[in-house]
């Protein structure tokens, strides 16, 4: 596989970062799905970068900012790092709420794999 | 006054999170809730019961049930298992404390309800389970 | 094999009538189901359920109590009222008979249920109640 | 009041023409509010016809065929008639599987209120 390939629906990695589509909603049964297909990506392959698209997402709890922050240390770890963007208000409301802002870079409403898409 | 009452019943599996919440969102529909509400209400809901599923019931399949009662404006929603329950519940309340953090749990969920609610109450016994029991105004936006 | 099991009760005033259908649609999300299946099994426990208020309760407000089951692609639903009950199963479930013709019924209720839902049993007693039970494949649609 | 006047949201008069927008969902609850507001403007009003619009509707139940049958029944002894319009896939279906199609006039997608509308 090249450097450029998707992998699923829901994500895909250009050069060596990992992009990932957040679903509509962001809960523990969801988070617990997007750490492990993220995890096994970045065991398999040079991933320097994790990029969350939230574009899609209307529904945020804290199972979510775990799933962030656990993303968060482990690519720390490996000396990389991790983003969100695309972020609507909702999403924006819980990530301001839960303080996670201070330490991964929030973007919201601009980039994101949408615009990526060809 | 306007009253209604519901109560649901469904097993601890991480499926009936989302089912949960259309459920309490359905119910409060009849309040003329404000589309932040209603999101406020879910997180809320989402987090206590994903609370009973991870903690109270450690993975294993029981039964979750939640009650909602609606009083004119006033509703009021109880998130129960009977689970291992809570030794120290002031503790559990403390931001950023969780007994899982191998799971990746924030130790967010009792401030989301907080933050989303008006009233949080959380009575448990270590062995016999847990009650959460959240209240909000609903529909006075305007007023 | 895949399975959940839900259950939830309520007063049986109109309110509830759409919260009951939101309710059983989240519920059966998770079997993957089209839009018309999701609209069929609405529609069938709409029935039930307005029959448990109008029927069952005669417009007076008792509990209400709808149980689902999901065994892989089958969807069981269970709504029971302790109402009046039924003397003549047979007649009741004649296309187009009512027995309050005065409140416009029209008779077609147990014949939408049978026409969206694969089976539909009904089980009453004078006097006790009436237990509406209704299945269906679901989420088997290209195969 | 003239014979050209909206009376509420969800009803307006035109000549002699009673039109009602049928609320998203049609069931009991909704049914018996819908009966009860067209009885009361027939009975004060010189009313020929009732025309039901079904441009919102997305789902009905047999308590839709009951509401629909009872004004059929009123307008036809005071020599007037009801018509549907505007029915979409799913309450074309219930209307069809129903048989009200035999003595009620339906048109899909086509005329309504929302044309009528200035
Ligand atoms: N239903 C419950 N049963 C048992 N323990 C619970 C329950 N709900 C919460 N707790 C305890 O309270 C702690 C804090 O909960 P919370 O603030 O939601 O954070 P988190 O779920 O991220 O751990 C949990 O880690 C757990 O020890
Ligand atoms: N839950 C119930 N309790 C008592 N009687 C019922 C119940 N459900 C149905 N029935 C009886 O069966 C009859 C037929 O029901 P149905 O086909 O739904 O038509 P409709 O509701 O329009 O009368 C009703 O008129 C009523 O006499």
């Amino acid at each position: 596989m090249s450097s450029n390939t998707k992998v699923q629906g829901r994500q895909k990695i250009t050069d060596k970062t990992l992009w990932i589509s957040v679903p509509k909603e962001l809960d523990h049964h969801s988070a617990e799905q997007i750490s492990q297909e993220a995890d096994g990506l970045v065991r398999q392959k040079d991933i320097r970068e994790i990029v969350f698209d939230f574009s899609d997402t209307v529904f945020c709890d804290s199972s979510g900012i775990g799933m962030l922050m656990g993303r968060y240390k482990m690519m720390k770890a490996l000396g990389g790092n991790v983003r969100a963007v695309q972020a609507g208000e909702r999403v924006g409301k819980i990530l301001m709420l839960s303080g996670i802002m201070k330490i991964i870079p929030v973007e919201k409403k601009q980039g994101g794999m949408q615009d990526e898409k060809e | 006054m306007k009253r209604n009452e519901m109560k649901i019943e469904f097993d601890s599996i991480s499926d009936n999170e989302a089912f949960a919440r259309v459920t309490v969102a359905a119910f409060m529909a009849q309040m003329n809730p404000s589309m932040e509400e209603v999101a406020d209400v879910k997180t809320a809901v989402s987090e206590a019961v994903t609370n009973a599923i991870i903690h109270g019931y450690e993975g294993k399949v029981h039964k979750i049930t939640i009650t909602g009662v609606i009083e004119d404006a006033l509703l009021s929603l109880e998130v129960a298992d009977q689970g291992v329950g809570i030794r120290d519940v002031k503790k559990a309340m403390e931001p950023l404390y969780t007994s899982r953090p191998e799971l990746e749990r924030s130790g967010m969920g009792f401030l989301f309800m907080e933050a989303f609610m008006d009233e949080v109450q959380v009575s448990s016994r270590p062995g016999e389970g847990t009650i959460v029991t959240m209240k909000k105004m609903i529909g006075q936006h305007g007023e």
